[in-house]
């Protein structure tokens, strides 16, 4: 993307003159807290009152199992949801990404039990950058809307998918099947992939043109144009981005299951689940307005409700009910925040 | 049936109603190839077992078992209260929560046991891995397993194995380490059930449709190879093999459009009986004598069988394996035998026994086979009225 | 609607090669059993399309639907006498459901997207946490009659339609696009724009309603009789030429967008792509089609805030 | 540039057009609205690639496919737009697509200190380069698009009405800006409405009509007039119709009327006048306007005949407001003239008056129901939005700088029409930045000053008088 100029900047780095009689609103108490901090917040509170409810129930929420166990289970939706932020930040989001990581789990078992681990790996990002590819040139020079574009492709995808696999398919060598098992202390090595993903896709957003243009792109595409970036390229990038993640996802989800399954990317549901936890970690739908750490809160906020229901041994559908409810609560609750601040 | 996968989500997948015909010309003239899932072996004995007679108390189906090799389990013989423990797949179909209902009742009859633990995989094998592994951290003394996926499950359990007894039911595992396993008979078994009743019932030359609900489940694979083989030995026409996601409107307007093309049909096959009721619709509507139907033991497709009394037959299988794991897992603790493959009876369902399945007070999705009319809580529980 | 004229179009094509392969097609009683296939997903669709041209989503349809039989069911359970009362109450939680949805979306600001994607959570949630996990009781004939007769689907399907267009013509209709255009200068002219996008949302949760009366009468009581609608009745009218965001596109052509996705399903069934490679072809034709659409449009995306004074500039 | 031509969807907007624009020299192009003023400018900057023509920077033929490639050639572009993104920094604003890197990694501190440098250039100190572009009031947004531009330090800069949006204070400086980019051998394209500017600053001067070149003269071989007739191809002079003879009764009064930004409004207005409203940028105009129209209501003081609480309020009470922002307040640009026509008939369900006379009565050319606004001209945009209050037969119309970018043509036509309509018993107040308009049309002169009324002027005062009232003490 650095394909500007590097414009001639003479003059040293000085104080900037104080910002004196600004225009704007008075800003309310805890409009300053961000919604970052705000997920983190409820994180924190949910875990106490999770703790407090299980303790009552005679459990006890933060054994090292739960702690692993939360991390196993979030790591592979964390993956994806880093993926969808960068989407979503950029004005657009990614509906394929469930369709894509059963893709993923396939292919990498396959080629693994056709004996190379590497292959495997490469494979899965070639196809997965592809399949980015294609959405983002569909939407940018086909001018079709995210939506449709990502639904699209994800049928495509799953009729791919029903026409080649009948079931399972392909081994995950037990070297490879560490990633999914093993653990350093309390942190599995997943939770550390996906520590590294966020950290990656935080890095390139905050310190890099690509990152700066992401959120021009997701604040106001013309004006982005206008002011000399070459949107369509931003957005193809970033569903390649998007969708390199899911294909990491579906390694992970591979070497978890020890074989590929054409159904886990949907079982999953982590199309709508990963947009569910990018806006609950404060990330605007609209775009240009989030980040990664906000998503990375709503994915561990999502699984602690989870770990807790399952102490409690809640059914599956109130789960859903209360899911529902917090998703649509948080983003009311941001919205609030945003018109008052 | 338990496998019965619930239609995976997104898109126009499972959209409106789709119409139908033969799917290819291939499909129409026979019944195609037979399915890489077919092994002749599991076959012979599939069908063999029907005829034996299982041992165990013939009023409790669910304690029987076909010729068990019975294993020694004293090295797991502990006192009681137990806590038991179990990994469940999934509560997604009426199939399944029937036989979670059963077993709750099951574990409830057995004051040794103080704690259940059940954890709910949502039909993700992803989830059902981190339970097993949270599971058996959490000092039960026995482990239950209804797996999501055989494959996919098999590390996970193996894992279990080494740490506490476990026991597996429904869907299997490849692997031998649970203490036993436990399911009915088998999908060869049901398959060959409604085939042969079709064979027998309609003439030769008959049209037969022959509905699936999607390819490449092993369970809904076998019975449709089974059915296969018994279709290709008659001398019945097959005109039609039709996949309907287990969605009654698809199912009917797929028989729709057969009905519309052939003008009439002597016989529907089908691997789960969930659709059954639309099937028979469809011919209702059409105002065509329904013909000899392929159901399953669910209330509502009885209830239609006793009212229009059909030519009909409902092959199962039962929910009652919902109590036998329980029940195993009791035995285990306690240092008793139990059979290393634990086959249940897997009784069909004619005109002959109609009348003793058909319970009008229950709902119409209820198994007739729960077994579960002796537990406490019954009805209600299971939804229905006193 | 001249937008919407390639899609009737397409229609008509679809429909002479269904026709082709299948004469039975061209009877009465053919067409009038594939109208009656397809009268849900229209009825979806319209109601969507409310919802869309004021530049929202609904994705709660989907569970609405199966909220409603399941419901249905259980209140039934099989006694005639129940039906009409249970009718007027599935027509009362659509309404109900749609006007949450819009009051959340509206007076608290959350994106629809978001609200109706955390509605669709808790009514799935809600209404199997309430039988027990699975459907319980039994529709009556009454209520069954319907879906089930063709000609009241079909009659159904009718009324709608045309309820539709002479809501699209009437100042409610006007008033609700010019919202989804620009909610802003709509407001500065008076118009009720919270009131006009709930009153949307409700249309679309009656719509919900109707579909579920007529898919459980279909096919009885069934768990998962709903799933994805919603992605097909969106899909529906985005072929229809409706521009997600809002401000444009006829009903009728969504309604005829409904028509053609459920004749390109039967076509592929038809020339046995059932399965497997059904959804490829889908997905490719769906995105070739709102691509063919879109491309003709200027690439001038929302109304530009300006200082001073600005054309219709890109 | 030689022999440019472009169209939209087959409708031509720029035909034949030359532009030669020398080093160090201000050329000003002027022209009605949808003369294609904008859209040349936007081929230039690599927004349009023209459908005939070239373009050649230095002698040298370029071809602009994307913003960027204008950029690199050394051309930057004011737009008449808005081209900033709120959520973002004024820094990250400024270096948009160009962010100055260090070690491949976007270098901050370099990009706020250059930021900062061209701020105190301009002696802009109210607001910092960390300030996020959304707290900026419209002047100070105007003055980042400003330094955005300077940034690039370009060859040749152009600005397609700066001053729009600016005030008079402002405007000096921006006049001071300009020559200095003279002085450094930049060449300024400058487009503006306001004649006196391009006398003030421009030395040549290019006429566009209809998407066609008229003529390219020197200013100083031509009057005002001479442009005027050039532009719109008739003589017009700057005649507003007659002040009113006598007024009615009261439609609307106020007293102590105030809110977050207002305080201690008192007014009348009366049926057949028309008040003026001056003041500064910020001065509370615009503030007021919403105040009388409940879209951003009096919180204290009364008013008859309601004191509206919402916008339905005051148009059921027959108050009408025509916005300062047709685009964003005033049209839903994608629907048809009739559609945004009948909109406020339809938004209270009065029964849809004939869409044609409404178009007669507007003086719509040419009156085409059927297609969409955004098509439309600036003026004949601003008649549609007329239109729209006409069928509510308002008994008060207020208007938010009712010919703001509006060509001479229309602005004539909307004068008329606003006379006509005060004649017909509607009280009018209408809000200006253009004094001599301001004072041309008004009876009165109310001025406003950090949400107050300073005072208020009879007909005919000078534009001193107002000045004097409306910046007094705020040394601006
Ligand atoms: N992207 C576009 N699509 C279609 N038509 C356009 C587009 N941009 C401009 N036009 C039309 O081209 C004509 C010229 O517009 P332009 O903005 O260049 O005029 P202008 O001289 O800048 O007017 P103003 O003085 O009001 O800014 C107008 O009729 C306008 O409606
Ligand atoms: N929506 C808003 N939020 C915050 N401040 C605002 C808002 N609108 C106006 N202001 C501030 O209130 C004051 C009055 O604004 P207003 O627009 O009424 O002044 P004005 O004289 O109309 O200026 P203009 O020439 O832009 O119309 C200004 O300081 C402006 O920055
Ligand atoms: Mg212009
Ligand atoms: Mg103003």
């Amino acid at each position: 993307m650095n394909d500007a100029p590097p414009s001639e900047i003479t003059t040293p780095a000085e104080a900037a003159p104080p910002a004196a009689r600004r225009a704007g609103a008075t800003r309310h108490p805890w409009a300053n807290l961000g919604s970052t901090q705000v997920v983190f917040l409820a994180l924190l509170v949910t875990i106490v009152v999770g703790w407090i409810l299980v303790a009552i129930d005679g459990g006890n929420l933060l054994t090292l199992e739960t702690v692993v166990g939360v991390q196993q289970r979030s790591a592979a939706l964390g993956i994806v949801a880093v993926g969808q932020t960068l989407a979503i930040l950029a004005g657009s989001l990614d509906l394929s990404v469930a369709y894509l990581i059963s893709l993923a789990s396939l292919v990498a078992a396959e080629i693994m039990q056709a004996g190379s681990v590497p292959g495997a790996v490469a494979a899965v990002i070639a196809v997965s950058a592809l399949v980015g590819l294609v959405n983002g040139v569909v939407i940018t020079k086909l001018r079709v809307h995210a939506f449709i574009a990502t639904l699209g492709v994800a049928l495509v995808i799953k009729g791919v998918l029903d026409h080649l696999y009948d079931g399972p398919a392909g081994r995950v060598p037990e070297s490879f099947q560490h990633l999914g098992y093993d653990r350093v202390g309390p942190i599995p090595v997943s939770a550390m992939l996906w520590a590294a993903v966020a950290l990656t896709a935080w890095f390139l957003l905050s310190r890099t043109r690509y990152g700066y243009r992401v959120h021009a792109v997701g604040g106001d595409p013309d004006v982005a144009r206008l002011s000399g970036v070459r949107t369509d390229r931003v957005i193809i990038l970033t569903h390649v981005l998007c969708s390199l993640c899911a294909g990491i996802a579906g390694l992970l989800l591979a070497s978890r299951l020890g074989a590929g399954v054409p159904t886990v990317g949907t079982d999953g549901g982590y199309d709508l689940e990963s947009i569910a936890a990018v806006v609950l970690g404060g990330t605007a739908l609209a775009g240009g307005r989030g980040g990664v750490a906000g998503t990375v809160g709503g994915v561990l906020l999502l699984a602690v409700l989870d770990s807790v229901f399952n102490q409690l041994e809640v059914n599956s559908f109130f789960k859903d009910v209360v899911r529902g409810v917090v998703i649509v609560v948080a983003v009311a609750v941001y919205a609030r925040k945003r018109s008052t601040s | 049936t338990s496998d019965k996968p619930t239609d995976t989500t997104t898109a126009a997948a499972s959209a409106a109603p789709a119409s139908s015909a033969p799917a290819s010309e291939a499909a129409a003239a026979g019944t195609g190839e037979q399915s890489t899932f077919f092994v002749q072996s599991d076959y012979d004995a599939q069908l063999g077992m029907r005829a034996k007679s299982a041992q165990g108390p013939a009023d409790k189906p669910w304690e029987q078992a076909i010729d068990p090799q019975m294993v020694s389990t004293t090295q797991y013989k502990k006192d009681g209260g137990y806590h038991l423990c179990f990994s469940n797949a999934a509560v997604n179909n009426p199939w399944r929560q029937v036989g979670w209902k059963s077993m709750q009742a099951e574990v409830a009859l057995h004051k040794e046991i103080t704690t259940f633990t059940a954890l709910d995989a949502e039909g993700k094998d992803d989830k059902q891995i981190s339970d097993i592994a949270e599971l058996t951290g959490k000092g039960c003394d026995a482990l239950i397993v209804s797996p999501n996926t055989t494959a996919t499950l098999t590390p996970a359990v193996k894992a279990a194995c080494g740490k506490l007894p476990v026991i597996v039911f429904d869907r299997g595992v490849e692997t031998d380490c649970p203490v036993t396993m436990i399911n009915p008979i088998g999908g060869y078994a049901f398959g060959a059930d409604g085939a042969e009743f079709l064979v027998e019932k309609v003439p030769a030359g008959g049209k037969i449709l022959a509905l699936r609900i999607l390819p490449g489940v092993d369970v809904l694979e076998t019975r449709w190879s089974a059915a296969k083989v018994t279709f290709d030995k008659s001398r019945l026409k097959v005109v039609g093999v039709e996949f309907t996601d287990g969605d009654a409107a698809k199912t009917k307007s797929i028989v729709s459009d057969y009905i519309a093309r052939h003008g009439k049909l002597d016989g529907v096959w089908m691997d789960a009986g969930a659709t059954a009721v639309a099937a028979v619709e469809a011919f209702e509507d059409a105002g065509v004598p329904v013909p000899a139907m392929v159901g399953e033991d669910q209330q509502d497709f009885l209830q239609k069988w006793k009212q229009n009394n059909l030519t009909a037959i409902a092959p199962t299988y039962p929910t009652y394996q919902w109590r036998t794991p329980v029940i195993a897992a009791l035995k285990i603790l306690k240092g008793q035998e139990v059979p290393k493959t634990w086959k249940l009876p897997q009784p069909k369902i004619t005109a002959d026994n109609l009348d003793t399945y058909l319970q009008p007070n229950m709902p119409p999705l209820h198994y007739a086979l729960c077994g579960c009319e002796s537990l406490p809580g019954f009805p209600e529980t299971w939804g229905g009225k006193k | 609607m001249k937008r919407a004229l390639p899609i009737f179009a397409v229609l008509a094509v679809l429909l002479a090669a269904i026709a082709l392969a299948n004469p039975f097609f061209l009877e009465p009683a053919g067409f009038l059993a594939f109208v009656k296939r397809a009268a849900p997903l229209v009825i979806l669709a319209a109601g969507q399309y409310f919802v869309i041209v004021s530049g929202e989503f609904d994705l709660s349809v989907g569970s609405l639907v199966t909220v409603e039989v399941v419901v249905a069911a259980r209140l039934i359970d099989g006694n005639e006498d129940a039906t009409w009362p249970v009718l007027a109450l599935v027509v009362v939680i659509g309404l109900l459901v749609g006007l949450v949805n819009g009051a959340v979306t509206t007076l608290l600001r959350v994106p629809s997207f978001i609200t109706t994607l955390g509605m669709m959570l808790v009514l799935s949630g809600a209404v199997f946490l309430w039988t027990g996990g699975a459907p319980r009781g039994a529709l009556s004939h009454a209520f069954r009659v319907f879906g089930r007769d063709t000609l009241w689907s079909v009659l159904i399907l009718a009324s709608v339609g045309v309820a539709a267009v002479l809501l699209m013509r009437a100042d409610f209709g006007r008033t609700l696009i010019a919202t989804g255009d620009n909610e802003r200068a709509a407001a500065l002219s008076g118009v009720r724009v919270t009131r006009v996008r709930i009153v949307a949302f409700a249309i679309s949760g009656l719509a919900a309603a109707v579909a579920g009366i007529l898919l459980g009468g279909f096919a009885g009581v069934s768990a998962q009789v709903g799933q994805g609608l919603e992605f097909s009745a969106i899909t529906a009218v985005v072929l229809g030429g409706v521009v997600l965001g809002g401000g444009r596109g006829s009903v009728v052509a969504a309604m005829a967008g409904a028509l053609t996705l459920e004749a390109l399903f039967t076509l592929l069934n038809l020339y046995g792509i059932s399965g497997a490679l059904e959804f490829t072809v889908q997905g490719v034709i769906i995105i070739a089609a709102v691509a063919a659409g879109a491309v003709r449009l200027p690439f001038s995306l929302t109304p530009r805030k300006s200082k001073g004074d600005a054309h219709a500039a890109s | 540039m030689t022999g440019i031509g472009k169209s939209f969807l087959g409708v031509r907007v720029l035909s034949e057009v030359d532009l030669a624009v020398e080093a160090g020299q201000v050329h000003a192009v002027v022209g009605e609205n949808g003369a294609g003023k904008s859209t040349l400018m936007k081929i230039l900057a690599g927004v349009h690639t023209p459908d005939t023509g070239t373009i050649a920077i230095d002698g040298r033929q370029v071809s602009f496919s994307h913003p960027l490639d204008a950029q690199r050639a050394g051309v930057a572009i004011i737009y008449q737009e808005f081209t900033l993104l709120p959520e973002r920094s004024v820094a990250e604003n400024v270096f948009l697509g160009r962010e100055p890197l260090r070690r491949g990694l976007v270098d901050r501190a370099a990009m706020d200190g250059a930021t900062a440098a061209l701020l105190s250039e301009l002696g802009e100190d109210s607001f910092g380069p960390r300030d996020p572009v959304k707290r900026l009031s419209v002047a100070q947004q105007q003055v980042v698009e400003i330094v955005k531009a300077l940034s690039l330090d370009a060859r040749i800069v152009v600005m397609d009405e700066p001053t729009a949006a600016l005030a008079d204070h402002e405007v000096e400086l921006l006049y001071r800006l300009v020559r200095r980019l003279q002085e450094r051998g930049i060449a300024v394209v400058y487009i503006s409405h306001r004649l006196r500017e391009v006398f003030d600053l421009a030395g040549r001067v290019t006429v566009l009509k209809d998407g066609r070149l008229v003529s390219t003269v020197a200013t100083a071989e031509v009057t005002p007039d001479d442009l005027v007739r050039l532009m719109v191809g008739r003589d017009l002079g700057t005649y507003f119709p007659p002040l009113a003879t006598s007024t009615g009764e009261v439609r609307l009064s106020v007293t102590g009327g105030g809110n977050a930004r207002l305080s201690d409004i008192s007014l009348e207005l009366r049926a057949g006048e028309i008040v003026g409203i001056a003041g500064l940028q910020g001065s509370g105009r615009s503030s007021l306007a919403k105040a009388l129209f409940g879209a951003a209501p009096f919180t204290t003081g009364t008013m008859t005949p309601v004191r509206p609480r919402s916008v339905r309020e005051a148009v059921a009470a027959g108050i009408g407001l025509v916005t300062e922002d047709r685009k964003a307040e005033g049209l839903a640009l994608r629907q048809s003239v009739r559609d945004n026509a009948l909109l406020v008939a339809r938004a209270i369900g009065r029964p849809g008056a004939s869409v044609r006379d409404l178009l007669d009565r507007v003086r719509l050319s040419p009156p085409r129901p059927s297609q969409e606004v955004r098509y439309l001209s600036g003026g004949n945009q601003q008649k549609v939005v007329l239109a729209k209050w006409m069928t509510l037969a308002p008994d008060v119309l207020l208007f938010d700088e009712p010919t703001r970018g509006v060509d001479v043509g229309a602005k004539a036509a909307i004068h008329d029409l606003m006379r006509e309509l005060a004649e017909d018993g509607t009280a009018i107040m209408m809000i200006s930045s253009e004094l001599p308009e301001l004072i041309g049309m008004s009876d009165r002169v109310i001025v406003l000053r950090d949400g107050r009324i300073a005072g208020t002027l009879p007909a005919g005062s000078s534009e001193e008088a107002v000045m004097l009232l409306a910046a007094s003490e705020e040394a601006a």
